[in-house]
């Protein structure tokens, strides 16, 4: 054990902790490009953002480095299979099919989903009206699935940017994604004529993801999420980039 | 197979009675940038006459032809044909005078006034021997395609390439393909028939049967230009041989005259030379 | 690799549907407006004028220097602040015609060019302008020499248009992403579309020898 | 397009420098590598032996019918279950040197194909063998007539590079996208990343001429 | 420039002394799919002879000459070089029989007994006027390069190219490069010179240069089998002259019995054809 917790030791078939800890870094992937959570300080700088700054943090904790590697969604998860990294941070939201195949930390962000549309647009209301009203969503996130189930003509677009712009062009109705993404956008865009239509009661979890089986470093960052939550670094961090907690 | 005017002529050899040539060329002059190909060519054909051009290579008897049929545009000159042209040509004479700037339309006339057989027969590759034949008829001179098609095969018969009507190029030999060239060209019906070396690109065993058609077209009063290395040919078939040398007519008459008895030093040097006695 | 055939199976309708509706025709639609203006730039490369010459010139090489993606970008998210709002079908067939409008022109450019000298004359002694020369004689014979580069065009056209999903055209690949991006199993799913393009290359590469075979009937084997 | 230009100046640097470090150097290595496998590749096509040749045709077949992105996500991301582990950069290089390695052996193919069959005889009569007349008479000439075709695969090549960002490696459009993430200017950035590339194509179309005039000096012109 | 064994000779015209010829083919045959292109050609070349092969298109006059250099490999038949190869080859008699497999080995060692001079020339063009003469020498004979650069610019000096050295093939005529395609195979010191039509593809007017410098070849007492349509040039430079149709030898004989009073019937008409009286 490391950081002066007490682990029990580990099972002889889950090397994940000690793997980490012999290596003395745990390998992070992250896109680079989803602002305010992964991104480069402005746009050519270090990479930054919400996620980065915990996985950090959970590292700190744990006694090694953080090694970040920035690759495309479609990498994300298929690097981790294939152990090229140990976990993803990414505002990854926990829901049944992912928790089938991955092990899930606590969760560190807990938001909801918004309905953005114009600020003109006075049809959609709530998530019901969404029926046959065009979306636009990135494959990414799992408001694409709640669009879908909410009766949406859904598009898939390479981001939240290219989503924006078709909202703002009015080629879609509207665009379901985290509240948080709309809010920093909102705030660096403030004349963008947009507004939030309707918001999620369900509250949306996102978290780190492990393989399956990594039950000592899925632990082990679970004690450092709790210890960052109890010396209030967690919400520090969330007030830097929202100016509220978002972590619970 | 017959000159398409269809009037009597009097014979290859014998001087023509018409006192106007049907061809009429006057100080033609040509020069690729700074390389002067041609300089001041005369040149008259006789309605039923051949006309042999001879010369060593680079001597410029293919840009006389070329310029004859419109491929090459002179930079100075005049080309007068003389007569309503004999297939959808003008009704009258047709005089380019190339010192001035000639029309799309005057090369185009030109063009239809003469057609050329070429040294490398330039068949259309993709088109059976027929369609190499009415291509022009038919689609140029908007003839019919029925009476294009009997006078093809008319021709071809003529040439003893009936039975090669649906064959394509690539399937005959040498002489064959040219015997096809030589069809296509006189199936336009044109005023002057224009030879730029038309078997040297043969096997030499085939030359022979090629030389006999052109033989045969000159005896039933086609007139023409050939250029060729033949000179037996040349003696046998030509009414007047033009020896060119440098851009220039060095030489000319009779065939007999020209080709036996040369009066300049450069013609005899190079009718010596076309002997190879090496 | 550890595959999950079950889900391989299941997504097998989804991505040939993609296919049917998405990729295949608007590589078709694509590729024939395409090869059309690709005639049309060759031809004005050809040209004596150096304006028009330039212009063709200008417009391949930036077609062909520039990502096609970005060429997407612009036509779809780009032109609408000009005021030229068009659909994600017609925005991504402009791009792909416009793209295949590039490349192919240099292939027809080249094939014109191979085609001999004396073909021309030839048109020109039997009394046909440059247009009919073109049309009749010179067009049919570099059609023969430019199927095998223009095949290629045709299967690269195939795999790029799987970018057409990031202007919100539903095909292929962007079916087989959706899936993946459900079930985390990208390896398995891209795989499949892989398969998916390979089949439909194959059938384009048997059609291309038939096709060539049709047009070679005419030269010496 | 109101443009922002401000940040379309301030991002030259990243671009650029991405282009350096990245683009490149992944082209150059990749094309070099790619060549030589195409040499190879194309003689064993040429080998009178099926099965040589048969492997030659299946590998030409799969590398270009399918998508290069997957030809990427299966190096990278699936040989690890198979125990082979590469970096980025590696699997990169070896990703597009195989993709190269398939479209250029059809071109080099065709080049020693081009080459007049009385060349291999009048290196045989002066008593070469196979492999002599080759290396001096036939490739000789080959290159001539390939250089326009591989330059175009040289051309892809350099936009196709953008797509190691996948697996990780740095290059000239991930550095444009990082920015457009940041500043949500993503037409900005990508039309500015697409004049880079366009200014490095234009440059490899210059090389190209130069190596052509020099290639060229033995034939009439 | 003379036959590299150095050994006297009797005159191009006489019968040699020796008793075994350079080369000796016996029931060469050979056929490409079912069409049989050669049927038991035989054949003896002494040394110091030359022997003009003559026959219609198709004949297997070239698949004679590609079989003796090994460029096409017979179904049957025995070739024989008599004595030590004069380059590198082996020290004594090379004797295949195709009637049984032939090594890639022995395929090499009948190319360096002979020397190709093709119809087309097939020079380098990738290669200067030099480099295209002393690539057999010295890449493949391994000699060294000033030796070869000497000894080749000495025989480009014999055939009027010495400034020529530096140019490229595509700057030559015809007539130039088919002297060039002499001096590469004479640099290779063969036993035998093989020409295929040498002359055919040329200008007419530079046909004669070519055939002066081959006579000269044959007067020094090269060993030589030409292929040739030029019945007066076969005439006045050959020992003996095969008439070939139909992948059969028809006659053969002293080139002056041959050519003007042939025996056979086939030989007739195919020289009358040659001389094209149409
Ligand atoms: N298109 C052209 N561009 C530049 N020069 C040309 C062109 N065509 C012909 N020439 C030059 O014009 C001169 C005369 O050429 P031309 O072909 O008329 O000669 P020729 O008498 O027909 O020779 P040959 O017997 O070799 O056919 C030559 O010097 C040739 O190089
Ligand atoms: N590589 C080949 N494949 C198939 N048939 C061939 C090949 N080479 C030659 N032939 C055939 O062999 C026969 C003899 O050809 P060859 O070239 O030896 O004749 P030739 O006497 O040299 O004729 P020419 O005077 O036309 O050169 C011809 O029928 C020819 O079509
Ligand atoms: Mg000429
Ligand atoms: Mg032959």
């Amino acid at each position: 054990g490391g950081g002066g917790s007490q682990t029990p030791a580990a099972s002889s078939s889950d090397t994940s902790l000690s793997d980490v800890k012999s290596k003395g870094e745990i390998v992070v992937a992250t896109e680079g490009t989803y602002k305010p959570f992964s991104f480069h300080a402005e746009g050519a700088g270090d990479l930054t953002g919400y996620d980065v700054e915990i996985a950090r943090a959970v590292a700190e904790k744990l006694g090694v480095k953080a090694t970040f590697q920035e690759t495309q969604f479609d990498g994300i998860f298929a690097g981790l299979d294939a152990k090229r990294f140990d976990t993803i941070a990414n505002q990854i939201s926990i829901n049944d099919e992912r928790k089938a195949k991955y092990d899930f930390s606590k969760p560190y962000t807990v938001s909801t989903g918004v309905i953005v549309t114009k600020a003109d647009n006075n049809s959609i209301t709530g998530f019901d009206s969404l029926k046959g009203k065009t979306t636009a969503q990135s494959l990414t996130s799992n408001f694409y699935k709640m669009a879908v189930d909410a009766g949406a003509n859904v598009q898939s677009v390479e981001g939240w940017a290219q989503g924006v712009a078709l909202v703002r062009q009015g080629r879609v109705d509207a665009i379901v994604n985290d509240k948080l993404t709309y809010l920093d956008y909102a705030k660096t865009n403030p004349d963008a004529g947009l507004k939030i239509a309707a918001e999620t009661t369900e509250k949306s979890e996102s978290a780190f993801v492990f393989r399956k089986g990594s039950t000592e470093l899925t632990k082990a960052v679970d004690k450092a999420l709790d210890d960052l939550r109890t010396d209030g670094t967690l919400a520090k961090i969330s007030e830097k980039y929202f100016g509220t907690d978002v972590t619970k | 197979m017959s000159p398409t005017d269809g009037a009597a002529h009097s014979g290859a050899h014998g001087a023509t009675s018409q006192a106007r040539p049907v061809l009429s060329v006057r100080n033609l002059a040509k020069a690729f940038g700074s390389n002067v190909v041609l300089r001041d060519i005369d040149l008259d054909v006789r309605r039923g006459n051949v006309v042999a051009l001879i010369g060593p290579s680079g001597s410029g008897k293919t840009t006389v032809l070329r310029s004859l049929n419109g491929l090459e545009t002179p930079d100075a000159g005049t080309v007068t044909f003389a007569g309503p042209g004999t297939s959808a040509g003008p009704g009258t004479d047709l005089a380019l005078d190339f010192s001035a700037r000639v029309s799309k339309k005057e090369i185009s006339d030109l063009r239809d006034r003469s057609a050329m057989v070429f040294q490398h027969y330039n068949l259309f590759p993709h088109m059976t021997v027929l369609q190499n034949v009415i291509e022009g008829p038919v689609q140029v001179q908007k003839r019919k395609r029925a009476e294009a098609v009997a006078e093809a095969e008319k021709l071809l018969a003529r040439v003893g390439l009936a039975d090669k009507r649906d064959a394509y190029p690539f399937e005959l030999s040498g002489g064959q393909q040219q015997r096809v060239g030589i069809v296509r060209a006189l199936a336009l019906k044109p005023q002057l028939l224009l030879f730029d070396e038309p078997t040297s690109a043969l096997d030499p065993e085939l030359v022979g049967d090629v030389l006999a058609v052109i033989q045969e077209l000159a005896d039933e009063g086609w007139t023409m230009v050939i250029v060729t290395h033949e000179l037996a040919f040349a003696r046998q078939v030509a009414d007047e041989v033009i020896f060119m040398d440098g851009g220039l007519v060095v030489e000319r008459g009779p065939a007999a005259e020209v080709l036996r008895a040369p009066r300049q030093e450069r013609t005899r040097q190079f009718v010596r030379r076309l002997l190879h006695e090496f | 690799m550890p595959l999950n055939w079950d889900l391989i199976w299941s997504s097998f309708g989804p991505i040939v549907t993609g296919a049917i509706t998405g990729t295949i025709p608007l590589t078709l639609a694509s590729f024939v407006i395409g090869l059309a203006l690709a005639l049309l730039v060759a031809l004005m490369r050809l040209s004596r004028n150096a304006v028009v010459s330039g212009v063709a010139r200008f417009y391949v090489s930036v077609i062909r220097g520039t990502p096609l993606l970005v060429q997407l970008f612009v036509i779809f998210y780009g032109l609408p602040s000009l005021g030229v709002k068009l659909d994600p079908w017609p925005s991504a067939i402009i791009a792909f015609s416009l793209n295949v409008g590039g490349y192919a022109a240099e292939v027809i450019r080249a094939a014109i060019l191979s085609v001999p000298k004396g073909q021309w004359e030839a048109g020109h002694t039997i009394g046909m302008s440059r247009g009919q020369s073109l049309r009749r004689i010179i067009l049919p014979q570099a059609a023969r020499v430019s199927v095998p580069p223009l095949s290629n065009t045709f299967i690269s056209l195939v795999k790029d248009t799987s970018l057409a999903s990031l202007i919100l055209v539903t095909e292929l690949f962007r079916n087989a992403q959706q899936i993946a991006a459900f079930s985390q199993e990208f390896m398995a799913l891209y795989l499949e579309a892989a398969l998916v393009y390979w089949v439909i290359c194959l059938a384009l590469s048997s059609g291309q020898s038939v096709l060539e075979r049709r047009l070679d009937r005419y030269v010496a084997h």
